[in-house]
């Protein structure tokens, strides 16, 4: 159009540690040997977990579950830059980072046998449950980073993932909106993966990135290697400190890819093609960040044998608990309800628990 | 002791909660600078600072989504949704999160918050602007609803609202607003939620109401009195859900009795549930089916025709009488 | 005659209607290359391409808004939403107006579409995967609940509601999904939306029930019969709103004894309803309180607990034979 | 940020005549005597009905309605631009436009009268009612864009008008998403009129612009100066050509101001200053237009007057039919909530029936 320009907006791409193991050391984060070695082992452990996960669901030991294998540095990167005072709020996807925040595996298990138990970390653990509704725990991310603002919380902020068909979802838009305008310490991370279950990211947004929604509330947005845990790092770092510093939100949109199925219940080969999947795997996160601990000498394959059997055994040691644990209450439901008691739960509670036991007496169950 | 209209009782809930806790804080479209497009918020923004009192984006499903995130946060918000007609937007996380987060994490988490939201008919207003959809809200598990008639009572079950741990949906009824005042005492005043009124008792007939379909149906009570003498009960439900179980069977075992009367249109409204609760409990002693008045099973048609189908003095009355007569 | 599946008989009748009627479009998440999470649409992308069976995007508000539009435009859409527990996100766009442009504009603008979702519980699913809300939308005047429960009346009622001249919620029980087959006939069938079924005749007590209940509730009443010669009247509702009040109420006038069997919460239920028609019109034939056999006023538990939760055979035998005797 | 930028966006302004009357005549739309003459016809009774309406109401005689006076150019222009194959999908602040497009000022008032007759313009007038929930038409206008897309038609497209506030809204991100994935024929016009009731437009949004929002989908987006009508029927006619040439959705920020009351309900001194308003008045965009084609000659004082008079006998001709109609059906809610027949539905009629007939023979009413 033969229009007066008023306006220009440009956008950016981080990467630090490339696919074939180039290192931009001018933008290399100054990580203690602890961070990245714990952050090393949060993703190896992840990885780990989803394979041990979908063998017990596969012999109907474990309930439907979303495997994260191939996003572990976009999660575990982020968590790693969090501190205890920064609050996960989480969708469905980042066990690793669940993990990482102070989350059994042999709760998450618990969770993922449908006990909701599985979900009760203490409070102080700042780590929201799983939320299944793609993007409604946005909005949540975004009051709880105004709350942090309200009372002048120093060094805090809110750390939010949710995937790429997140962004189609009216609560992500208003949740970006809200968060700009409201200026509140909220960090804003897109997991894409290039596919929300059967449907392929150009078909989820007719964009050419998913950070230029950023542009959309005049928010700080860039586009990371989401498969280069020490990008992520960096990227969530400066996010971090801007929130913290009170210049409001940023957006990252980290680029991925979900190596498996979307879950347990999805059938991946009728959507997508096996060359695609196998070119993301030669990006495999957990590979690239190997070579760099290797190349540093803080890596070995003696240490790697070890991680591994240490891992393994923890895994049995989880699914064992898991299967080990006597009774769940079975009228909990009714004691979660309210805060407060109401005569009608009660009568309901006392009739459900009177089935119950005439169901014992009858011998049935 | 003042005599204040519904809207002023509302704001005097609101400013003495936010002077007693600073985790109270209020946010929704117009309730800062404009004092809400009914004055209920109105001089709390002057009073309590911009950061208490948001004007937020014009994005109801956010409102109430930030809103979870604070009561998560340890806040008590208190949302206003403009005009029930948009509370739909809201339903998704009323449901997925508002609702269950208790539940979901075994009481680790809750969402103490407040959606307060004008409702009802008889304004002449627009379209979408005059329903009564409490019903909607109730068969979400987890979620009080709560519905007052009075100032008096809306002051104290706001207050209520405001403490209680739970998320609450408190439908305010735009009728009622500025109908009429009743005093309000200046000390505290706090309801508890879950419970019914008896707001006038009687021996013949019980009549359960709730919201702008009290004084009507008072009004209709008092002319069946004067017209034959009969002592016709009135329950004020308050609390939608969960229902006072107990006060409504304890009334209609007494009178055998019994007309429900709803602003609402008339299948799947509360209106049936109180008559699933009769039945389950007390059916044997009644003397004539219960009664339902209410709208009908249209759209609320505009304005030009609501007043034919909102529930009146006389259909109340009618439906009294045929009751009695049964 | 084919035995066919519930989700095949769905398929064949989306099938049959594409190819009746070029108006007829699919949108939603995943129904296109992958056929949809339960493989309704499975082998339609192939067969009528991508601008006719939308893979959209992650968004269910506009899956229903712009499915209004095509509907306005005289398309005949068919939406999926993925699962029920996301549809509260459809809420606005349908009461507000799917439901309302018909009356809106006195007839002039009509909006001829169908929503189906998958609901309900008792196949180990996630969180929000397992609901019943039904209530829901009943209580949106101007919308039609319909919920199949054997794959014949799937196929019949699921091309009834695309040729309907009016917005229809089509709720499809998991649980039946894949759990028997059916004879359906290759020819076109249509079972007339608005129509309740007596499924078996009887003359001691009327079960009512819909979806996924009904095969507990058949086997229940088999049970009763076997152990004590009763006979048992199996109504399906087939069509939650409007609900056929003359089946209903007929059935429930010759029996004199009602069972309701919900899978939803007890409270402001679909349930509640049918008692109060059967308040309203038949009231002083019963010989007992109808009952309730329902889920609780919880949040539905994970599946760890859910089965203890659901109505089953054993539960709605036990009301079936409390209510013979009473 | 110090990394690499990958993309880069820009925004453009248009303005073909400014506030002082100034032609940019490389801009200037070539449109016949009729045709400007039709619009400014249109906009001056806009003006006239907002007058006697608000008249109306204070004495009682109307319902609340929302005056559009000062947006008669950003609504009226893109009227003009469209065909009446187009679609016109409005919110609830564009009079002008809806009696451009075939409605009459009779049934406009029956409307706001409180009667849904006041809605039935035919279908075949492609002009849908009056939608109040803020920002929900927008997905329609996508759905109706698809169908006229799937269906072939030759030279249609949707136009749809919503409020800045509007912007806020979810459905506003995902109809504008869904658009730019399926590359529909729609035009979406944003009447950013600084005000959502008594919210600003800086405190509904932290971007400078709205019209930048459209740069989160790839779609072409501008903003335009609102109350100069050459300019909003230039763009709209660009986007317009754009979306009948297969070329897809297009974004049009038209800056304008609100200088009544946001509905009669409303007080705006209780939240803006005289002075903002005052500063809009000088950029009336009635005014300029009508020194344009004064300029032009194809406009003086007596042409003024005569349209003036006609309009006022127009207008008080419509308000003599609004209250000279009789009796609407009382039942009209029973024929219109289903388009087919149900028991329950009737049983209900007939139950309102009776008892309207028993307040007769009472005397009520
Ligand atoms: C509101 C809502 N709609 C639909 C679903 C069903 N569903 C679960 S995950 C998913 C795709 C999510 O894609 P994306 O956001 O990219 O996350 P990813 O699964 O790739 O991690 C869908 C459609 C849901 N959980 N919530
Ligand atoms: C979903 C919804 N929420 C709230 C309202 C109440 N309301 C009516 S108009 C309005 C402001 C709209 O602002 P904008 O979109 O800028 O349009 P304008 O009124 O300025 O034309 C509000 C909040 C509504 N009609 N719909
Ligand atoms: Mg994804
Ligand atoms: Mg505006």
């Amino acid at each position: 159009m033969p229009f007066r320009e008023i306006e220009r907006f440009s956008l950016s791409y981080l990467q630090v540690l490339d696919e074939k193991g180039n290192l931009d050391t001018d933008l290399e984060p100054k990580l203690s040997t602890d961070e990245l070695l714990r952050v090393y082992r949060a993703m190896f452990l992840a990885r780990e977990a989803d394979q041990r996960m979908l063998k017990l669901q596969r012999q109907g030991r474990l309930g439907t579950f979303a495997p994260c294998t191939g996003q572990e540095a976009a999660v575990c990167g982020p968590t790693l830059a969090m501190s205890p005072r920064d609050w996960f709020v989480g969708a469905f996807r980042e066990l690793g980072g669940r993990l990482m925040r102070g989350e059994s595996l042999a709760r998450a298990l618990l969770y993922y046998n449908g006990c909701e138990e599985g979900n009760a970390l203490p409070a102080s653990a700042r780590t929201l449950p799983v939320a299944i509704p793609v993007g409604s725990q946005i909005p949540h991310a975004v009051g709880i980073a105004y709350a942090v603002k309200y009372r002048g919380e120093k060094d805090t902020a809110v750390v939010t993932f949710f995937g790429d068909g997140a962004t189609s979802e009216g609560d992500f838009h208003e949740a970006l909106n809200f968060a700009s305008v409201w200026q509140v310490p909220a960090v804003f991370i897109c997991q894409n993966n290039h596919w929300a279950i059967s449907v392929p990211r150009r078909m989820q947004s007719h964009s050419r990135t998913l950070a230029q929604k950023a542009i959309a509330y005049d928010m700080p947005g860039v586009q990371v290697d989401g498969n280069d845990v020490l990008a992520m790092y960096r990227a969530t770092r400066e996010a971090l400190d801007r929130a913290y510093s009170g210049k409001g939100p940023t957006f990252i949109e980290a680029v991925t890819y979900r190596l498996m199925m979307h879950t347990t219940a999805d059938d991946p080969n009728k959507y997508r093609a096996e060359d695609e999947v196998k070119a993301w795997w030669e990006r495999d996160p957990l590979v690239r960040f190997r070579r760099y601990l290797e190349g540093k000498g803080l890596w070995n394959e003696t240490m790697q044998t070890a991680l591994a059997e240490e891992i393994t055994n923890g895994v049995e040691a989880a699914v064992k608990e898991l299967e080990g644990r006597t009774g769940i209450k079975p009228d909990a439901p009714f004691d979660h309800i309210f805060g407060t008691r109401h005569q009608l739960i009660e009568e309901e509670r006392a009739e459900f628990l009177a089935g119950l036991e005439r169901r014992k007496e009858a011998g049935h169950d | 002791m003042t005599r204040l209209t519904m809207v002023q009782a509302l704001n005097l809930a609101l400013d003495q909660e936010m002077k007693r806790d600073d985790r109270v804080l209020l946010l929704g479209e117009d309730v800062g600078v404009d004092g809400g497009v009914f004055r209920v918020t109105d001089g709390l923004y002057e009073k309590y600072g911009g950061s208490r009192v948001i004007d937020t984006p014009l994005a109801e499903a956010t409102i109430l989504g930030s809103a979870i995130g604070m009561g998560l946060a340890g806040l008590r918000p208190v949302a206003e949704i403009q005009f029930s007609g948009f509370s739909y937007l809201i339903s998704a996380q009323l449901e997925c999160h508002a609702s269950r987060y208790r539940s979901r994490s075994q009481g680790v988490w809750t969402v103490p918050l407040v959606v307060r939201m004008p409702y009802g008919g008889g304004v002449r207003a627009l379209e979408h602007h005059s329903e009564s959809r409490e019903a909607t809200f109730a068969h979400f598990p987890g979620v009080k609803v709560v519905i007052p008639s009075s100032p008096r009572n809306a002051r104290a079950l706001l207050a209520a609202a405001i403490r209680d741990p739970d998320p609450v949906i408190f439908m305010e009824p735009i009728r009622s607003y500025r109908a009429f005042r009743e005093e309000v005492p200046d000390a505290e005043e706090v309801m508890e939620i879950g419970k019914a009124q008896v707001v006038q008792e009687g021996k013949d007939l019980t009549v359960i109401a709730w919201g702008a379909m009290m004084r009507p149906t008072l009004q209709a009570a008092t002319e069946v009195h004067e017209a034959r003498g009969a002592g016709v009960e009135v329950i004020d439900l308050l609390t939608i859900s969960p229902l006072d179980v107990g006060t409504i069977v304890g009334s209609v075992a007494k009178t055998g009795r019994c007309v429900v009367v709803q602003e609402a249109p008339r299948s799947f409204g509360v209106a049936s549930e109180i008559i699933a609760l009769i039945n389950d409990r007390t059916l044997l002693v009644l003397e004539a089916p219960v009664r339902r008045v209410t709208n009908y099973d249209v759209v609320t048609p505009y304005f030009g025709r609501e007043l034919l189908y909102l529930p009146d003095a006389q259909r109340i009355q009618e439906a009294i009488e045929e009751t009695l007569d049964y």
